[in-house]
């Protein structure tokens, strides 16, 4: 068993025109900037994918990562907790202007959305969000004398994550809090790609200290020295 | 309506922080909203040490780095970059909302836009206009043993912020059980505002000039008191 | 009823196991039920490499160590001593679970009391007497890409155990998709038995005797060939 | 903080008749049988507690451990997903004899259900157990064309666990599979004591490689050399 992958325009290549795609991070915590960037590349020379549905916490940031997708018109529509960052322009123009659709989830809903998807949950009841708009429309069932709102799973075509480690085997290990939604999302899709710092043979990464089991992942790709989305934002670059 | 406040007499943030850090006990699991909750981690008693909890997957860390220290994989929930303390752990996002939701936080403090005399917590959104974003806080007003609001007791324009009824989109129902004002330490008792301190410099009537609920007391209304800060 | 049997040139389990590991491709991920199908484990064919999962959190374990050498902590759902191959990884139940119900195993391997057509699986309880035990059986029929059953095809009585309708209960509903027996390899289709390969001594006649719902084909008939185990 | 507690007597002491307790492992695997044993003197020496409701994988084996307990009579009700085991008379005996009560749950449904009750979720649906006789008289669901059945959580007073590390503020790690359901039961108990091999200052275990962060843990107590139920049963030992 090898799923390395070559480089990141190979890991990226499947995804196609409407697909779900979950993308990790917390802000630019665990964000796979180079994956996102290479399926920006292949937009860029091919016209594909478009019409995507991306799942990530926030809704980019500046001129690069999941920003830079909006501004490309890669995304139709963003699921996420928190629109909002340092510099929002990206998202907030588009939505303003009608052009992408917004599914706003609490963020604790959202990460529990995220691991039903990949654990077989097709719904649940959370006490959270009962009684608020975001609650509107949704079932609504009481336990123990206290009410809850019946969420549904999430899943994805896609999940594009950043890891630390990984193996030829598809185990993970994560860089402190750039855990986050990454190892939820290797659950939840189809197929899950993850950029690594760097690949070690199968046996290097201790039993005990796997985060995600190989059998959520299904390519990895070594990024040795990685982008932090939150530099890039400092230095004002722009990726198109 | 604009409301007669007392402006003149207000705590400062920080003392406002200050005041809510008292009750946090020692060993406490804790979760400060981002933005001005954060500051009440500045004021740990001496000789109490909270843990404190980010939903982004970290338990018991501390302060901000030296500039130029940052890792940007080691941030809170404010996406502001923070350090270890020892004993500190790492854990992904459904485990940190299980925290949360679970019960095992023992105290989260939220900042407010209107607190209802039933407990009701309006913070995420001020109306339909905009990109709204609510983040984590719809989960954090559920599971935490205690769930305190920081805040003005009364809005920039005048508007009282502890209502009869939010009249902004509610961020959840029946949920905070302290508030923690420039003025004031109110607890919202069945469903009720009981004041449990107010300024000294301040009338119990005053007070209730500048609230938009009856204020009730339930045995003596304590000084509320905080150092120059 | 008692049916004429064809028990005069059955395959050994070892054969039936063998057999069911033909399918099992490289970088499998499987889970064998505890008993024979663990067999199935031993069959891998030269150049493959299957990936084995158990319930009690562990992916990528091996043979049991020799006597003596045992780690009780390292054990599978049998509670079967066993090791580990490089590239393996701890989790605890949920996780574990979340690979079973959440779709991430490619096959499942299970015993059975009784398989019925419509892909019904009877195998944890044959009536109401003693204790009953459920263990991971009703988990792991739903959610593995392909859950196949091993097993006699006949009862050690006579009695089929592909049946038109199970009449011990269930372990899961329209779950099996593929049935590995003594007699033959039968396919789980639109609610019918399609026989896939049977044994070259027998006819199809004989097969049908000893099966309890119609058997249908679709397509060839393959001969049926293990080795000598 | 330190949440060490002197020895395994007093870290089980507060456990009242009637209370509902959680206790970790699979089998032998991860089993914490010295505070079981523990709970068994104390029961000795004052008559409680009793009455208790046991969550478990399993329902004891031999003479020694949940067995034991229910040897001396101190278990009213069992949840488990599998009472059979090498030698399981003693559950085995008392069930026949009407003397316990069995809630039999599928395993993944008894370790999501104890997930729920750590993660805050009143409710999940399930494929598991559709059309069974374990779903009898349960609520069932249609998502998407397929039938789930909905799950409750569960709670419990106290969970007793064992683990390999455990820090001062009660941060575990675990050893192998001896992790099964321990992490879960620590999440979802409202007391929740572990036993480990070796108590370390706070900072000695990697926040990397905590497995149960310290939130879910009440005390610690070191039991430097922990038997093995396995052990114990080939040595045909009882305890009482």
């Amino acid at each position: 068993m090898d799923k390395t992958v070559g480089s990141t325009a190979d890991a990226v290549s499947a995804i196609p025109d409407g697909a779900t795609v979950m993308i990790g991070g917390f802000g630019g915590s665990g964000a796979p900037i180079e994956l996102i960037h290479a399926l920006i590349d292949q937009y860029q020379a091919t016209g594909g994918p478009k019409n995507l549905t991306v799942i990530n916490n926030n809704a980019g940031n500046g001129r690069i990562g999941i920003a830079a997708m909006i501004d490309a018109g890669m995304v139709r529509k963003m699921i996420c907790s928190f629109p909002r960052s340092s510099d929002p322009r990206a998202f907030t123009d588009r939505y303003l202007a009608g052009e992408i659709e917004l599914e706003l989830v609490p963020q604790g809903t959202l990460a529990e959305r995220i691991r039903a998807g990949g654990a077989g949950i097709p719904a649940f009841y959370t006490p959270t969000a009962y009684g608020t708009e975001l609650a509107e429309g949704k079932v609504i069932a009481e336990f123990d004398g206290r009410h809850y709102v019946q969420e549904r799973w999430l899943k994805a075509d896609f999940a594009i994550v950043k890891a630390q480690l990984g193996d030829t085997y598809g185990n993970l290990t994560y860089n402190k809090a750039g855990r986050n939604f990454n190892p939820l999302m290797c659950m939840a899709a189809a197929v899950t790609i993850a950029q690594v710092s760097r690949i070690v043979p199968a046996g290097d990464i201790d039993p005990e200290h796997v985060i995600t089991p190989g059998i959520f992942v299904n390519g990895v790709v070594e990024v040795a020295h990685p982008q932090q989305e939150e530099e890039l934002i400092r230095a004002g670059v722009a990726y198109a | 309506m604009t409301l007669d406040t007392r402006e003149d007499i207000k705590l400062s943030n920080a003392q406002i922080a200050w005041r809510a850090a008292q009750d946090i006990e020692d060993d406490a699991y804790v979760n400060l909203g981002i933005g001005f909750p954060e500051m009440v981690a500045r004021f740990q008693p001496p000789g109490r040490q909270a843990i404190f909890h980010t939903e982004n997957g970290i338990l018991n860390f501390g302060e901000a780095p030296p500039a130029g220290e940052e890792d940007w994989d080691l941030i809170n929930a404010g996406k502001k970059a923070v350090t270890l303390k020892p004993g500190a752990a790492f854990f992904h996002h459904a485990d940190s909302f299980a925290m949360v939701r679970g019960g095992h936080l023992d105290v989260a403090i939220l900042g407010a836009y209107q607190v209802a005399q039933n407990g009701d917590l309006a913070n995420w959104r001020v109306g339909s206009k905009g990109v709204p974003a609510v983040g984590g806080a719809m989960d954090l007003v559920h599971g935490a043993k205690q769930v305190f609001v920081i805040t003005e007791h009364v809005t920039k324009d005048g508007k009282p912020k502890l209502v009869d009824t939010c009249t902004f989109p509610l961020t959840g129902v029946g949920c905070i059980t302290r508030v923690y004002t420039s003025h004031a330490v109110i607890d919202i008792k069945g469903g009720r505002f009981v004041v449990r301190e107010k300024l000294a410099a301040m009338t119990m009537d005053e007070l209730q000039a500048m609230t938009g609920a009856p204020l009730h007391t339930d045995g003596p209304v304590a000084e509320l008191t905080v150092p120059t800060l």
